[in-house]
């Protein structure tokens, strides 16, 4: 690709990109949120019209006038946004587009053979090729569009952040298949910003910035962290988890979960936070956290125990309450639970505060933009356009607004479900001090996070969950990741061993 | 005036005036009743004098139908009296041509059917059609025009017709051109109202502003003329004579009254389907017409469309119906 | 072509505003709901029940005693009653806006019918034909009362918690519930607003007819969802406009009213309206185009 | 209540059925536009211009010389080409489906009245009300024609590719069109197949009531909706049955016919259709949700 530019209403995604990629090559692509990493590969992908520059395909200039061009000449993608249908089964989704098909008639039960085998590959053979994609977990909607990658044969694999919603496990998965296709002569295009992902599968990278490339063909394993943040950022950026400076207060807790369950999601959840403490909850995906914090938020119908706020025991299944009580929910899933995708960012932002902004019900606007501006600026949300449609804005600057929401608003207790997801190592240290300035402030905190390092990082105490129960609780600086993982692995074994019992029994 | 007519209203006391041996009980007749839906005043009546006609004799058995306007629906309707295996039916269809078919079916499997208001396309497809007279009644109106005039040939008349796709509102604008043509008088704003009050309204304002002066208005309906007077009120405009149609109970008073532009209307008997029940018993029980030397019932009724103005309002008056 | 002069004669206008202003009161409240995300099918049902619940013997004969507020009042009561019935369907009955409003729509004209027994009722009270009647400085009340309608809504949509919320609520009902607004309540909110704005335009057809009838308002519906959804409102909602609306209602009226100053069949109007309906739209998306 | 005897005849069953057969067809249709995200309001409109293009004078004498079957293909050639235009304008012109239907659904009547100049054209070809008209095996060709569409929109829908991108165009046309699917080109088929549908339909008409007319079809388009939506169809699009449109459809003539039987007043009816209506889709939330 050279020289490629793709101007937006307003914004300049794109300003001269080049980027060339072997085949039998991971090529990764680094960038801030907003750099044009995504508008690049979908302009690959034929699902952007180009502007200027020009696209070689073996060295011969070609042009996909539509997504259909460039899958027909071999070039597959994996979205950031999920881009699955929501109504349609595992394998109608696997096979859209390129169904299996004879004079027009589908041919089920070979889509479905085809579907298993692509899933057994990626390591889920427990997806049912039949099941409801709309059923399926973040994660398993992302193992779902790698199947329909794969499914493509193509020549060249793009992955936008696949392993943003992946556990350390899925992870290894993924990146075994990574290895397989660049074993056979697939180019890999590979996005994210763990930048010890890169490390591990990359063979080259390039670097944008603002739409530019700023630094390309960098071997992956030998360039240092360091190097990639300045080239990315333009500033040294410390990745630390801001320490507590404080003492804890020892006072009573502002958060008491009592023995909250869920049928067949979490079972006997108890514990306490204090103010200003942090607390992390980590756990593999589908491990039921963020049907917890939900059910502590009134958003699920807790069906035993109680949560209690200040003493003050919350109505069950109640947001209106939980709000009410001073609590706030930063959802997981930004597009359907987080954001109104069609309104301005300030008002995204101001969402939950609305009453702080107005008087007898009616809004004062300039002192909600100025706030709003104020925490979108502490996040660093680019552009810094209080009045953009969030549709418009990239997914790590989308997250961001989320957050952003949350942190207006003046709450008690905080709980965070995937704070950090698909956000920019540089803006991801300030939102981590953002966080510690909250507690330090007295607030409340609970956070989710399948980033292991992050949460015993970021949290006083550690709550481990496996298969919907709390198997460990301790202070986060007397355990490591892998403890972490040994801990959940420890309660798969019994688990298996349980049902290996029932099953002789 | 009656006001629920639902048993002895005088809606139905123009008709069976005439007591003879006719009206002694006899073999009992069940007869299906449809016609379109009572969307305004003067379909109401029709539906509810039939109602109260048949409730007059102890025999007949009345099954009325959801009124409807759409013609599958009304056509089901027939089919399934059929399935009853009624004596007669009296239709009133929402379109004449279209529900021929069907009452063919119904006359072979031996039904008597009567065609009300809206003609079949066949005289195989009913044993007596009773109509109104819609030519006739545009024809009514604009000789009423063409003799207020006096030969004025400068004359602004204007028209605010009913449904416009109804092949009756055709019938009664030509009724009308043609008689106006007799006298050298045109037609020179006309617009379509949909038989409601609101529509009434709507299109007299809009009909008002397009013709800065009238001379005389005739309205199609006097269900819409509701809405039609009081938008000609609301344009403070007094300056032309209006002629009704149908002739509802409200209209004769206020010619009666004579205090606004309407100074007559049209008849179009809202009786015609009460005749039709009548017509069915007596074609079921064998008998025959009292007043009419013949033997057989006539094939067709054709009533007729008399002008009312101040002078014989009382006459009409208490055969209105009340919209 | 009609002359200008006729056109844009003073009455005209007049005469075009006093028949926009029935459809656009009730626009104004379908502006919400479809903001909101939802619609409702039966605003003509609802002001036809609320003008003849206003205009039987019964409140009549109590308006001669305190006043033709009373049928004002009973008209309002009425239209926000059924709205109310429609929101708590909806929100708490889970039943799609679709079906429970063209339930409604059945139910609130057979109720209508049945009440007025079919009858056109008049409006025999001096006191009200007179006030809805008049026209201070040569603007008829009704005029005025749509006039304080469109502030009224462009105001709550724009610039009240009520406005944002209904924004939320229509784009993403799930993030407005996890941002800790009532959904469920607000949406029974919007329909009894939708179902208040029928009254209002209930009242406003009564004076201009002198009458209430179970005929008032027949495919209102479609006229309204019509010329909010030109006006640029977003059927799925989250989008909404009250200007839109308005300009949407007024380009409807002006249309209708241009035909018939042109002596043009109902026919050819019909063709023409279609025709000119989607060259509008078309023209709009692209000067809005060339603006972004 | 009607005995329970008559109710379940034979006859009685048989009227339903070619009852519902116009209705069914168009909602069979609708199913295909509503589950691909779109709506039709013209389906009423479209049938009206198709019986009466295929019923002129001149395609009547057409007829007379190569046969009914002239008639047949003009109505389902003007219906697809009406289904088309919407097609085109909502595809590639960006309309909104309920603007472009809604000016389709106003153009088509209006052009419908001007051609059958407002009367009812009747159909003299005799082989045409005979060949419809018959009764293979005391079922009507026309419930046959209904079973056909039924079996041949089934099978479209959930055995093939076509209906496969149905769902996804429906479901998340952005998603759709990133896996190659040619979003426009299908939605324009997906009008087209509404618009023969119509066509079929208006045979239909045309031999149950041996008519061309610009009234057919008045209000279809409600009917059609209401039954596609009670079926369990999604009116936000990406999910939809065929076998539950046929059930809304069954569920709402039978409903028209019991009633009928009954004799009730129209009004009472109608009040006791919405109550109906909602309680269904009450009881059929509680059974859907009991299931998962
Ligand atoms: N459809 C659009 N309309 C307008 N602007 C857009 C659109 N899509 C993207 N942009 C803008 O283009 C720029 C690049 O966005 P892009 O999604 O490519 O960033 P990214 O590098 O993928 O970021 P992230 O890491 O957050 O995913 C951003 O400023 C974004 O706001
Ligand atoms: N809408 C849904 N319908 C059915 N099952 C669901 C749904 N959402 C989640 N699940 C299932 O519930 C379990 C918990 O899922 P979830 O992803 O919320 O866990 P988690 O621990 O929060 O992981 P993560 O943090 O990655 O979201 C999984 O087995 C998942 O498949
Ligand atoms: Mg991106
Ligand atoms: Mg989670």
């Amino acid at each position: 690709m050279r020289g490629i530019v793709k101007q937006f209403p307003g914004v300049r995604a794109l300003d001269g990109v080049d980027l060339t990629v072997r085949a039998g090559e991971v090529h990764c692509l680094l960038g801030q949120n907003g750099a044009g990493k995504s508008t690049l590969i979908k302009v690959l992908a034929g699902a952007h019209d180009v502007d200027e520059g020009t696209i070689l395909w073996e060295g011969e200039p070609i042009s996909f006038a539509d997504p259909l061009a460039a899958i027909a000449t071999g070039v597959a993608t994996i979205y950031q946004e999920l881009d699955l249908i929501d109504g349609l089964s595992v394998a109608d989704n696997i096979f859209l587009g390129h169904e299996l098909a004879r004079g027009g008639i589908t041919r089920d039960s070979d889509m479905n053979k085809r579907a298993r085998q692509l899933l057994a590959r990626l390591g889920h053979p427990e997806i049912r090729p039949t099941r409801e994609v709309g059923s399926l977990s973040a994660a398993g909607k992302q193992i779902v569009s790698m199947a329909r990658a794969l499914s493509h044969d193509a020549r060249v694999i793009v992955m936008d952040e696949p392993s943003a919603v992946l556990d350390p496990d899925e992870v290894d998965g993924l990146f075994q298949v990574v290895d397989d296709l660049r074993a056979s002569g697939t180019a890999i295009i590979y996005i994210s910003h763990r930048l010890e992902e890169i490390r591990r599968i990359g063979d080259r990278l390039t670097v944008l910035k603002d739409g530019r490339t700023v630094a390309t063909d960098l071997p992956a394993k030998e360039t240092s962290t360091a190097d990639l943040v300045q080239l990315m950022t333009g500033r040294t950026v410390s990745s630390v988890f801001p320490r507590r400076t404080t003492e804890l207060p020892d006072a009573a807790p502002l958060l008491t979960v009592d023995g909250i369950s869920r049928d067949r999601e979490f079972h006997d959840v108890s514990f306490a936070v204090r103010p200003g403490e942090i607390v992390g909850i980590a756990g593999l995906v589908g491990a039921g956290r963020s049907e917890i914090i939900e059910t502590i938020y009134g958003a699920r119908r807790a069906t035993r125990g109680s949560v209690t706020v200040e003493g003050k025991r919350l109505r069950n299944g109640s947001v209106d309450a939980a709000v009410a009580a001073g609590v706030g929910l930063c959802p997981e899933e930004r597009k359907s639970q987080g954001l109104v995708l069609d309104d301005a960012v300030y008002r995204n932002i101001s969402l939950a505060s609305l009453e702080r902004f107005s008087r007898y019900g009616i809004t004062t606007e300039a002192a909600e933009r100025r706030a709003a501006r104020q925490v979108a600026t502490s996040v660093d949300i680019r552009p810094d356009a209080p009045d953009r449609i969030v549709r418009t804005l990239s997914g790590g600057n989308q997250q961001k607004v989320v957050l952003a929401r949350w942190l207006l608003r003046s709450c008690k207790v905080l709980l965070l479900d995937e704070p950090t997801r698909g956000v920019d190592v540089g803006a991801r240290a300030e939102i981590y001090t953002l966080i510690r300035e909250l507690a330090d402030s007295g607030v409340a905190l609970v956070i989710v996070s399948s980033d292991i390092d992050e949460v015993l990082g970021l949290s006083d105490r550690v709550l481990v969950v496996a298969d919907g129960h709390v198997v460990h609780e301790g202070p986060s600086d007397a355990i490591d990741a892998s403890g972490v993982l040994d801990r959940i692995l420890a309660t798969h074994d019994d688990q298996q061993m349980i049902q290996g019992d029932g099953d002789a029994a | 005036a009656c006001t629920n007519g639902s048993d002895d209203g005088d809606t139905s006391s123009a008709i069976g005036k005439s007591n003879t041996d006719n009206d002694k009980s006899g073999k009992k007749v069940v007869i299906g009743f449809s016609a379109p839906a009572a969307d305004h005043g003067w379909m109401g009546s029709i539906t509810k004098s039939a109602v109260a006609q048949a409730k007059k004799y102890d025999d007949i058995e009345l099954k009325v139908a959801e009124g409807t306007n759409d013609v599958n629906l009304q056509i089901s309707q027939v089919e399934t009296f059929i399935n009853d295996k009624v004596d007669a039916i009296v239709l009133l269809p929402f379109d004449g041509a279209a529900m021929t078919a069907v009452a063919r079916k119904a006359m072979d499997a031996g039904i008597v059917v009567i065609n009300v208001d809206r003609e079949f396309d066949s005289p195989f497809a009913a044993r007596t059609t009773v109509l109104g007279d819609n030519y006739g009644m545009g024809v009514s109106a604009g000789t009423y025009v063409c003799d207020q005039a006096k030969g004025d040939k400068n004359k602004v008349v204007a028209e605010i017709a009913g449904i416009d796709s109804l092949p009756l509102t055709q019938d009664r604008s030509k009724g009308f051109a043609d008689a106006l043509k007799k006298c050298g008088l045109k037609v020179n704003n006309r617009v379509a109202a949909e038989f409601t009050v609101e529509s009434g309204e709507k299109a007299a304002s809009n009909l008002l502003q397009a013709a800065p002066k009238i001379d005389y208005l005739w309205n199609h309906d006097d269900d819409q003329g509701v809405g039609v007077l009081a938008a000609i009120k609301n344009a403070n405009r007094d300056e032309f004579v209006m002629i009704g149609g149908a002739g509802s109970a409200n209209v004769m008073r206020d010619i009666k009254a004579d205090n606004t532009v309407l100074k007559a209307t049209v008849i179009y008997p809202s009786t015609q389907a009460a005749d039709g029940i009548k017509l069915a018993r007596l074609l079921v029980q064998g008998k025959s017409m009292s007043d009419l030397a013949e033997i057989e019932v006539p094939r067709e009724v054709k009533l007729s469309a008399p002008v009312v103005t101040k002078d014989n309002v009382d006459t009409y008056l208490p055969s209105a119906f009340e919209s | 072509m009609t002359s200008g002069d006729q056109f844009a004669s003073k009455d005209n206008v007049i005469t075009i505003l006093r028949l926009a202003s029935v459809v656009g009161v009730v626009s104004i409240g379908m502006t919400f709901v479809i903001t909101g995300g939802g619609i409702d099918l039966s605003v003509g049902a609802i002001l036809a029940l609320s003008s003849v619940w206003a205009t039987t013997t019964g409140t009549q004969s109590m308006a001669d005693d305190y006043g033709w507020i009373v049928m004002v009042l009973s008209a309002l009561l009425v239209g926000t009653a059924c709205g109310l019935i429609n929101g708590i369907v909806i929100a708490y009955g889970k039943v799609v806006p679709f079906i429970a409003t063209l339930a409604m729509l059945a139910s609130a004209r057979g109720l209508a019918e049945i009440i007025a027994d079919r009858k056109t009722q008049i409006i025999r009270n001096q006191g009200f034909t007179d006030f809805f009647g008049a026209e201070p400085l040569g603007i008829p009340v009704i005029v005025i009362m749509f006039a304080l309608v469109v502030v009224g809504g462009w105001f709550l949509l724009n610039r009240t918690t009520f406005g944002r919320r209904t924004f939320a609520v229509g784009g993403n009902p799930e993030a407005a519930r996890l941002a800790g607004i009532k959904v469920q309540r607000h949406t029974v909110y919007l329909y009894a607003l939708a179902g208040l704005t029928c009254g209002i335009a209930a009242v406003m057809l009564m004076s201009r007819t002198t009458t209430g009838s179970s005929t008032h308002g027949t495919l209102l519906e479609l006229d309204a969802i019509a010329a909010v959804v030109i006006g640029g409102t977003l059927l799925s909602g989250g989008r909404g406009t009250v200007v839109g609306t308005l300009f949407g209602v007024l380009i409807f009226t002006t249309l209708t009213n241009v035909f018939t100053l042109n002596n043009l069949s109902t026919s050819s109007q019909n063709v023409a309206k279609g025709v000119i309906i989607v060259v509008a739209v078309l023209l709009q998306q692209r000067i809005a185009n060339r603006k972004t």
